[in-house]
């Protein structure tokens, strides 16, 4: 398969493995009671400055935040929003990572949520029959 | 007993559900211009549909994900969303449609103008989509749809000389009176109006609103597999009935008026009764799948809360954009704009957009991460493999042969 | 920093030689313990000779069906490999940049990790 | 992939060749025109049996109305070069004209309750009609 002859496996490791492209962006993020929030446009990592020469020894960045809003334009069609537009899910409230992101948390609580929330109390909380169970 | 009556009605609604305007239009085109000479192409779709609706529905059981979750996750978000926005298009385009369709049949049955009664079916699509249980919308329109059957009763009645339709059908031939671009032009439209990417969208997320699990795939599978092939005899039938009528008299259908004479030239009145009724429910079940299916698509790319089984309030977004998407679409058909021109380019765009859908359904029903060990087997994958290429080929060819006969005039 | 900046990004080794683009970035969650999920660091990139976009997830699972698809995306990034952090010597804004010494190691993915 | 661009291509070319010529367009509007004629006879033959409701039989001739008038532009918007091509359109349009004559008749007919037009008046006008397409359109593949 590899025209350089088979290469080794890395290291083991204790952890668990993930790939962000594989099996983090663009994932659907489900909240503590398995509503949507949104999906996984980007990730943030702590530790590392571009363009800044990493000393040997230097300890590996950390995975701090999923990212959604608009980096989701800016990821497709280049740019970058400022630190201050982005809307970060924290990784300590991911609870798990299988086909769908969960949560630990309630989306209530969420920045990622503020246009659903807005949505629905502007628009559609107002119109006849928006609270109606359907079921 | 419950388990079968269970299973008649997931057939019933899956035969009434799988005519819409596009099948009607483009069935009564080419029988009228082609005869039955396009058959092969229904027959084509159907086990295309099949095959696809039915993997589509076991990704939803087994993983819980939908169609366009499914999409997203594995293109990635540039080519999921140029993907989104093709589909998201031609969604629009046949919500348009199927509302000019609603109207059409009103008029049909009045007299009063169409453009009338647009405001009336955009109302009592939205209101049906605000209120009312998936279970019920999806059974009463399926159920009502089923009417269209006085199609193959008229063509009963008609007492066609069946030898020579059967010969159309068995070998094929385009007549003299067409050429060759057209005839592919046709079947290219044909596939595209069984094959509709929306039915996938629709079928998948519809399995995760009615929380289908593995155990139900059973039952979902025969639904599809007896629903859909009866439903493909219906637009056979359409067909034939203007083969056997328009073609002689020299009528080539332009309007849905056109559609119905040979089910009243069959069977009179109440035929033609039964033939509105039916047109009305399969247009409008068909505005009610593609509205939603705006609203999900949307909502699973960028991963909003969604679902008819939610309160509302509880899925605003998703409400908002499906109340935006019915606006364009009124607006679209308040221009004036023929519903029926409307219709034959959107198969023909379900055509071009077809392996956008089909590819990454296929790829994730062979993914055990999702799947567990309800990934395809390999005759499923093998005849998926030959209809990937006939889609590619289909899309390829669209829009040259659209270019040649100039949209099949 | 957001990955989304460090993917595509052209990979160069200690001598300015092009090696490819970054596909993907591989953490390993075995940080601190937090209230749910322990911390994940970065462990290291994925390189791919040929190919940027990460292709539908054929490269780095036993995926073999259906064939002939997976065959051509495998095909699509022949060649990609594992750099570990400690051989990064710079992630700037246009390049990756390998210390001299650095190793290649297999992209797959260990066997019953990762995935649900 | 090349093979039907390059046949998109060849069509394209074949279109923009025929855009000047009016024979390709008269010859579409008489055979359009030919359909529409055909269904409002049908539907006003369904009609008179009783077989067709009369909302249904006035909105296809309706619709058949309009597709004729959309014809009839279309023809209206040539501008012939020749006299034999200034003649042909305006054959084209007389029948045409005739065409839509008779389908708004038929629906009159269907329409009125004092049985005045006659719908076998409609039928005369639309038989007439259509013989005089097939004249045109004989004319024009001769031609």
């Amino acid at each position: 398969m590899n025209p350089d002859g088979p290469l080794s496996p890395h290291p083991p490791v204790a952890g668990r493995v993930l790939d962000a492209q594989l099996h983090l962006l663009d994932r659907q993020v489900l909240d503590a009671d398995g509503v949507p929030v949104t999906t996984a446009d980007d990730i943030e990592i702590d530790g590392l400055e571009a363009g800044v020469p990493i000393p040997p020894g230097a300890p590996a960045p950390s995975l701090t935040a999923l990212l959604t809003g608009p980096v989701l334009g800016t990821r497709i069609f280049g740019g970058r929003p400022p630190s201050s537009r982005l809307i970060r899910i924290l990784w300590k409230d991911v609870a798990d990572v299988g086909i769908v992101i969960s949560l630990g948390v309630r989306g209530g609580s969420l920045d990622a949520d503020w246009v659903e929330r807005w949505v629905r109390d502007k628009i559609i909380a107002r119109i006849p029959g928006g609270r109606h169970d359907p079921r | 007993m419950k388990k079968l009556l269970g299973l008649a009605l997931g057939v019933l609604t899956a035969i009434g559900g799988f005519v819409d305007i596009g099948d009607l239009v483009t069935n009564a085109v080419v029988g009228s211009r082609f005869g039955l000479s396009l058959v092969w192409v229904v027959l084509v779709g159907v086990v295309g549909i099949c095959l696809f609706a039915n993997m589509s529905g076991r990704v939803a059981a087994a993983s819980g994900r939908a169609t366009f979750e499914v999409i997203r996750e594995r293109l990635g978000a540039r080519a999921g969303l140029a993907n989104l926005g093709a589909s998201f298009f031609i969604n629009l385009m046949t919500v348009t449609a199927e509302l000019g369709g609603i109207a059409l049949a009103l008029q049909l049955a009045s007299s009063v103008q169409y453009l009338l009664w647009i405001p009336v079916a955009v109302v009592a699509v939205w209101i049906v989509i605000w209120r009312v249980r998936f279970a019920i919308m999806e059974n009463v329109a399926g159920l009502l749809g089923l009417c269209l059957v006085v199609f193959a009763v008229a063509l009963f009645l008609l007492k066609p000389d069946w030898a020579n339709l059967a010969g159309q059908a068995l070998a094929p031939a385009v007549p003299g009176s067409e050429t060759g671009a057209g005839y592919w032009y046709y079947a290219v439209a044909l596939f595209g109006a069984a094959m509709t990417p929306y039915e996938v969208f629709f079928f998948s997320s519809g399995a995760v609103e009615e929380g289908w699990s593995v155990k139900d795939l059973g039952q979902a599978r025969s639904n599809v597999l007896v629903g859909f092939p009866l439903g493909g005899l219906l637009s056979v039938s359409i067909a034939a009935c203007a083969a056997v009528v328009l073609l002689p008299a020299g009528v080539a259908v332009t309007s849905l008026s056109q559609v119905v004479l040979p089910v009243a030239e069959g069977g009179g009145k109440l035929a033609l009764a039964f033939v509105i009724v039916g047109i009305l429910a399969a247009t409008f079940g068909a505005a009610l799948e593609t509205t939603l299916s705006s609203g999900y698509t949307l909502a699973q790319f960028f991963g909003w809360s969604w679902g008819k089984f939610r309160r509302p309030v509880q899925a605003a977004r998703f409400h908002l954009s499906m109340i935006l998407c019915l606006v364009v679409g009124v607006g679209v058909l308040a221009t004036g704009v023929d519903p029926v021109l409307v219709t034959e380019y959107s198969v023909v765009f379900s055509a071009i957009a077809l392996p956008l859908t089909y590819l990454p359904v296929l790829i994730v029903a062979n993914d055990p991460q999702y799947m567990g060990h309800h990934v395809n087997k390999r005759p499923v994958n093998v005849l998926a493999m030959i209809y990937l290429v006939i889609i590619l080929a289909a899309s390829v060819a669209a829009i040259p042969l659209m270019i040649i006969t100039g949209a099949g005039s | 920093m957001i990955l989304g900046d460090v993917l595509g990004t052209p990979v160069h080794d200690g001598d300015g030689n092009r090696l490819g683009r970054v596909a993907d970035a591989r953490f390993v969650i075995d940080g601190a313990p937090g209230q749910l999920m322990a911390g994940a660091r970065l462990f290291g990139l994925v390189v791919s000779p040929h190919s940027a976009a990460s292709f539908l997830g054929y490269e780095r699972t036993g995926l073999t069906q259906p064939w002939p698809l997976a065959r051509i995306l495998r095909w699509r990034h022949r060649g990609s490999f594992l750099v570990q952090w400690h051989d990064i010597a710079m992630i700037g804004p246009d390049s990756v940049a390998l210390r001299a010494d650095f190793t290649r190691y297999d992209p797959a993915l260990p066997k019953r990790a990762g995935g649900g | 992939m090349t093979g039907p661009c390059l046949l998109g291509l060849a069509g394209c070319l074949l279109l923009a060749g025929c855009g000047s010529g009016g024979q390709e367009t008269l010859s579409k509007a008489v055979k359009d025109a030919g359909s529409a004629v055909a269904t409002a006879r049908l539907a006003l033959d369904l009609e008179s049996s009783g077989q067709l409701t009369s909302a249904a039989a006035t909105t296809a001739l309706g619709d058949m109305v309009k597709d004729v008038n959309s014809s009839r532009t279309t023809v209206q918007d040539l501008s012939p070069d020749t006299p034999e091509s200034r003649g042909a359109r305006q054959a084209s349009l007389d029948v045409l004209n005739g065409c839509v004559t008779g389908i708004l008749t038929a629906q009159e007919a269907v329409d009125s309750t004092d049985g005045s037009p006659a719908a076998s008046d409609a039928e005369r006008m639309l038989a007439a009609s259509a013989r005089d397409l097939d004249e045109l359109s004989t004319r024009l593949g001769a031609g």
